[in-house]
């Protein structure tokens, strides 16, 4: 099968440092991820597509922005494939396109309240913009 | 006992009583704190992707100043002790990615990983020891259920976090125990309050902090204990029935020193 | 200086056809040491054989070489015939010039030229050879069995049946091991103690068997055939031989509130106690870590209610010494801990339990006297949540669990979910699968019944968290084919846990010098052609101990591993292969290199004393082989430092000799 | 001026379990390979000294193979793997002194693989071949 996202998945694979071929395709990683309803493409999903190289969809789903980076399904994967490092990757990938940033700084003051930690703050700053 | 101390942005601004009360505790357990000059921000969030190196610099900045004083480095807030030890975790093993942080920042002698990072409860319990704590006990938290909560940040990833046991830990139940309260153990101790869509998303954030609290609250918890200001605020905010405080207050209090802190 | 004689054969004209036979011979016989060459049409045949044999007595050979077909086809053949001819028949070397010469080349030159150079090569090496002459050692009629579950207890049925004495070392105090828990047995789901005790009271019954139970074995010294063993029997503080088994004791016992292990602890026993109904041997055993008398001297009630004066609190270990020509290894497995996989709330509620534990739960003779109810509040569950493969089909990297499949769960999960739904109907319960893996006679048929029939909820998807909230446990999970994550309030979690060797098993390996995987599971001889003997003489595997096994499987490997130990207590003598290692005791220096790589743990060590040049004396510590444990592959020889380590028949020498006359 | 024909000179160390049993099978098969390859038995592969494969190439071989179980079959469990270690170890070594690595080979052949016993004979010989003679390691005092 031709791979028009050869490069790309190359890409991905290499900066997450995920292995899908050791995915047995469990599902364990969907059963304990605490995001899942809001989820458009799942974690076992992020496995399976980027190994396959239909990447496209991933790229523009709202559930890049979905994950809570818990690692729950890092911790408990039977097979140590480490999905949150692929959702992270591929999060990467959208976010470094020129003009693509999830989150713009003149969004921010009306998320903000007067409680809400600095952290919460740079975290998605890191996470939803370059 | 000296050792170097990050203390991180938010318990510089939203979350000074965590702050202060470590110091205070610290003090009275015979450990100082100091505190590293001019650290940056650790980011809060730790990207697992091998290519992000200018994000991860602060860190490294931290841990090599604590290596300079061959001193460990503590910190208290869940999100910076994720993000630090990561760092130095890939520092330690993706030798491409030390090669890179080396060269940007050109030190004297390069760095390798080599600071050992410590929680301030990992310190708790490996420097100081609950043993100790108990004999330092002047207001026992007696009769107190407290409802240990780690979230996300403090066992995991726990082939480098090395904490304790991610499924089921015991580092903050016997905290809690040392200083005389009783430990409730609830399922949703490991599982993410939603923290980090805060602001994305709040109402994921909302139905993951109410799944929490619920939780420990009909495993009969009177109280919950944290050591993130994010947890913290969003377990608050999401109306959490029962009370949620830092694991330092509840220190202190026992310690007898919360009084004469000035959080 | 030898004497050879080479021997030619045409093979018909399948070595003759692209070999110029002639030419062979007359070529090798100005090789050194030849006194004879010549070539014959059919080597192996009758007149061929008396050819060889003639011509040793007239030309008064020491040593002969045959270029023929493969020695895998006609070494035995021709060693025969020089063992009738006077001459020690490991004097004989065969020249492979059929298989390895004239069938691969077309061409009468090529093929003559290189013929000559292995018979060559041949006389070269018969030149070093020396007689040599098998071992021999005698056997000890009796097989012991390390395990007296159902493998070790058909194992020695099976042995005793052949007419051999045959020991069972048990650790706990009866016989009877995993099956004994078991309710049903699949696919047929008679009941496990219907069809295991009456194999436990032959086993009492049979005059060749002995059983020391709450025993272990000790220490293993010797080899194939004669193995010293250590048995130590625990003290029970009951004399075994005047106890009747009635029971009074226990129900009088004070001391109500152990955990009783044989119900893993989903309820208690007292201080003394008999494990089952069935026990074999029905003897009361003094649990000392809780007995009162034994702690502190305080009670003494069950030698008041003993009858037959049975109680002994003075009793103290014994340890027994017994010779025996096998061993079988049948030591089994065990559910693995549930700590690592605490997502799943086990340490956390009462109402998630192991397979083994529902095993018990359901069993008329378990806790809950087989009524299906959860232990946390005794009430009837109604939705029933099965995890498959928790802690099976690890990968290394996840630092937690077995990267092996455990093979058993998918049938008795399948088992559980229809017995559930046979009984209680009004319970819906739910199979978590990562894949079903059921090969196995009627195994498929079995589960696809449990769906079709049964309507237990077979899902593709595996269990993420359980968290125990009120009385129920919220199950979360994912259903992969539908694409959902589901939430389901369950009242008992039933985890399918992985199996591994039990823990006794190591310490065991070590004594008997098994080989084990790194799972310590038991390595087979020859994981197709030898699957129920260990690499070390002597030793069987039967059962789980080798690898996850069930019940039929576990017992047609028992059967096989007893009739090969009754084929080796059969023999009156046993005849070793003379090609084994032997070290020169003045090159050794006893590093113990040799001993590392030798898979038999044939080697052992000495201290000797040598006369030195100076007429002092020095002990020096040195290798010795045992030649009846030696399986002659020669690792040792290459592994030894100092050269002092060589293999007979495969001498150093010898193979240089052959290296040079083929590069000649 | 006419040329000799080169024809190359390899000893090839064949297990008596399978490797040795694969060449049997080879011809029985009747599946040719050069008749520069000839076989040395030996219980095993581990059973093979460096020493010989060094005595070997002194001798003017141009090529060593050895023969063994696939990982895992080995009769005698474990021989195999430490043929494949101390192989690896002295291949480099030679592969230093100039004993290209294509003149030594370790290769697992099961009894069944007669066909893959001769491919393998065939290519390392082709491939010896194509290096021509081992000048390196040859002594000449013991120069045919």
């Amino acid at each position: 099968m031709h791979n028009k996202n050869q490069y790309l998945q190359e890409e991905l694979l290499r900066t997450s440092g995920v292995n899908p071929k050791k995915c047995m395709r469990c599902g364990k990683c969907s059963a304990t991820c605490p995001a899942y309803d809001e989820m458009e493409y799942h974690p076992h999903q992020f496995v399976n597509m980027v190994e396959s190289g239909d990447i496209e969809p991933l790229l523009n789903s709202k559930s890049l922005y979905r994950c809570l980076s818990c690692f729950a399904c890092i911790d408990r994967c039977p097979r140590g494939v480490e999905p949150a490092k692929l959702v992270e990757a591929v999060r990467l990938a959208a976010i470094r396109k020129q003009g693509a940033n999830h989150l713009k700084a003149d969004d921010v003051p009306a998320m903000l309240d007067d409680d809400i930690p600095q952290q919460a703050l740079v975290s998605a700053f890191r996470k939803y913009a370059k | 006992m000296k050792v170097s101390y990050f203390p991180g942005c938010t318990l510089k601004t939203k979350a000074k009583d965590l702050d202060a009360y470590a110091r205070k505790c610290a003090e009275v357990l015979g450990v100082t704190l100091e505190e590293i000059e001019n650290w940056q921000c650790c980011g809060g969030v730790f990207s697992t992707s091998r290519d992000e190196v200018a994000t991860k610099l602060s860190s490294v900045r931290a841990l090599k100043a604590a290596n300079d004083k061959e001193q460990p480095l503590v910190t208290v807030c869940s999100a910076c002790h994720n993000v630090i030890k990561q760092t130095n975790h890939q520092m330690q093993t993706d030798a491409e990615f030390a090669d890179k942080v080396n060269r940007y920042m050109a030190p004297e002698a390069p760095y390798g990983g080599e600071t050992v990072v410590y929680h301030y409860l990992e310190m708790l319990r490996d420097l100081v020891g609950f043993d100790k704590i108990k004999e330092k006990v002047v207001n026992p938290q007696t009769g107190k259920k407290i409802a240990a909560y780690y979230g996300c940040l403090l066992l995991r990833p726990n082939k480098v976090m090395q904490m304790d046991d991610p499924e089921n830990p015991r580092i903050i139940e016997d905290f809690i125990r040392a200083i005389g309260a009783e430990p409730v153990i609830y399922a949703s101790r490991n599982e993410c309050c939603g923290g980090y869509v805060a602001m994305e998303s709040p109402e994921l954030a909302k139905k993951k902090s109410n799944a929490v609290t619920s939780n420990a609250a009909a495993a009969g918890a009177e109280m919950m204990v944290t050591a993130c200001p994010l947890c913290r605020y969003n377990l608050v905010k999401n109306g959490s029935e029962i009370p949620v405080v830092y694991f330092t207050e509840l220190l202190a209090d026992a310690l007898g020193v919360k009084e004469d802190t000035n959080a | 200086m030898q004497r050879i004689g080479v021997f030619v054969c045409w093979c018909g004209s399948n070595i003759a056809g692209t070999v110029d036979v002639q030419a062979v011979s007359d070529a090798l016989a100005h090789e050194p040491g030849v006194v004879f060459s010549t070539n014959y049409q059919y080597m192996c045949s009758q007149a061929g054989q008396n050819m060889i044999k003639d011509a040793v007595a007239e030309h008064k050979l020491t040593g002969i070489v045959v270029c023929s077909c493969s020695p895998r086809m006609h070494e035995a053949t021709f060693r025969k015939t020089a063992a009738a001819a006077g001459i020690n028949p490991y004097m004989v070397e065969i020249a492979n010039i059929r298989e390895q010469c004239s069938w691969v080349h077309k061409d009468m030159q090529t093929g003559t030229e290189k013929a000559i150079i292995l018979g060559k090569a041949a006389v070269a090496k018969v030149n070093l050879n020396t007689p040599l002459t098998p071992g021999e050692s005698p056997v000890t009629k009796r097989a012991l069995v390390i395990g007296g579950g159902i493998a070790g207890i058909q194992t020695a049925l099976d042995i005793a049946d052949a007419g051999f004495p045959v020991d069972i070392v048990e650790k706990k105090p009866t016989i009877g091991g995993k099956m004994a828990q078991l309710d049903k047995t699949f696919p047929t789901l008679d009941c496990a103690a219907c069809i295991l005790t009456p194999k436990m009271v032959d086993v009492a019954q049979n005059d060749k068997i002995r059983i020391f139970s709450y025993s272990e074995v000790t220490d293993v010294k010797g080899f194939v055939g004669n193995f010293d063993v250590t048995i130590k029997k625990h003290a029970r503080y009951v004399k075994e031989d005047i106890c009747t088994g009635c029971g009074a004791c226990t129900e009088k016992c004070p001391m109500k509130k152990v955990p009783n292990e044989f119900n893993l602890g989903m309820d208690n026993r007292s201080a003394i106690y008999i494990p089952f109904a069935q026990a074999v041997p029905k003897v009361a055993t003094i649990d000392p870590n809780y007995c009162n008398m034994l702690k502190n001297g305080k009670c003494g009630v069950c030698s008041k209610v003993c009858a037959a004066g049975a109680i002994d609190y003075t009793q103290k270990d014994e340890f027994i010494e017994e010779k025996y020509g096998a061993i079988v290894v049948a030591t089994g497995f065990n559910p693995i801990s549930m700590d690592k996989f605490d997502e799943f709330a086990y340490n956390q509620s009462k109402d998630v339990i192991t397979s083994l534990e529902f095993e018990r739960l359901t069993n008329a003779a378990g806790p809950t006297a087989g009524k299906l109810l959860r232990p946390s509040d005794l009430k009837h569950p109604h939705t029933i949540v099965f995890v498959q493969c928790v802690g099976s089909r690890c990968d290394a990297c996840a630092e937690k669990g077995k990267e092996y499949c455990s093979k058993i769960c998918c049938m008795y999960t399948a088992k559980h979910a229809m017995l559930t739904r046979d009984k209680y109907p009004d319970t819906e319960v739910y199979v978590f699968y990562i894949d079903v893996r059921t090969p196995g006679k009627n195994f498929d048929e079995f589960y696809r019944r449990a769906v079709e029939e049964y309507g237990v909820h077979y899902i593709k998807g595996m269990v993420g968290k359980v968290t125990p909230e009120g009385d129920k446990l919220k199950v979360q999970a994912s259903d992969l084919l539908a694409n959902k994550q589901l939430h389901i309030d369950a009242d008992l979690v039933v985890l399918a846990a992985a199996i591994e060797p039990d823990k006794s098993a190591r310490p065991l390996a070590t004594m008997l010098t098994a080989s084990m995987d790194t799972n310590d599971f038991f390595t087979e001889a020859h994981p197709k052609l030898r699957p129920v003997e260990s690499p070390t003489a002597g030793v069987f595997l039967s059962g789980a101990c080798q690898g996850p096994k069930d019940i039929p499987e576990t017992v047609s490997q028992a059967g096989a591993a007893a009739s090969k130990v009754i084929g080796l207590l059969a023999k009156d003598k046993l005849t070793g292969n003379p090609c084994v290692a032997s070290s020169n005791e003045l090159m050794c220096n006893g590093c113990s290199t040799c001993e590392r790589v030798c898979p038999y743990g044939a080697i052992t060590y000495e201290n000797k004393e040598f006369r030195m040049p100076d007429r002092t004396t020095a002990i020096r510590r040195i290798a010795v082989v045992n030649p009846a444990v030696c399986q002659g592959c020669g690792c040792c020889t290459v592994a030894c430092p100092s050269g002092a380590m060589d293999l007979r028949g495969f001498a150093n020498s010898q193979i240089i000799a052959e290296v040079d006359a083929i590069c000649k | 001026m006419q040329v000799k024909e080169y024809k190359p000179l390899i000893v090839a160390f064949c297990c008596n379990w399978c490797s040795y049993a694969g060449a049997d099978l080879a011809g029985n098969n009747r599946l040719n390979y050069p008749a520069d390859v000839k076989i040395i038995r030996v219980p095993c592969s581990c059973r093979v000294n460096p020493m010989f494969v060094l005595r070997a190439f002194q001798r003017g071989a141009d090529g060593v193979i050895l023969c063994g179980c696939h990982p895992g079959d080995c009769h005698y469990t474990s021989g195999n793997y430490y043929t494949r270690r101390r192989m690896a170890l002295l291949f480099s070594m030679l592969d230093y002194l100039g004993i290209e690595k294509e003149r030594t080979r370790v290769e697992w052949v099961s009894a069944a693989e007669g066909a893959k016993f001769a491919a393998t004979m065939n290519d390392f010989a082709e491939k010896v071949a194509a290096l021509g003679e081992n000048k390196r390691l040859e002594d000449l005092r013991c120069k045919r």
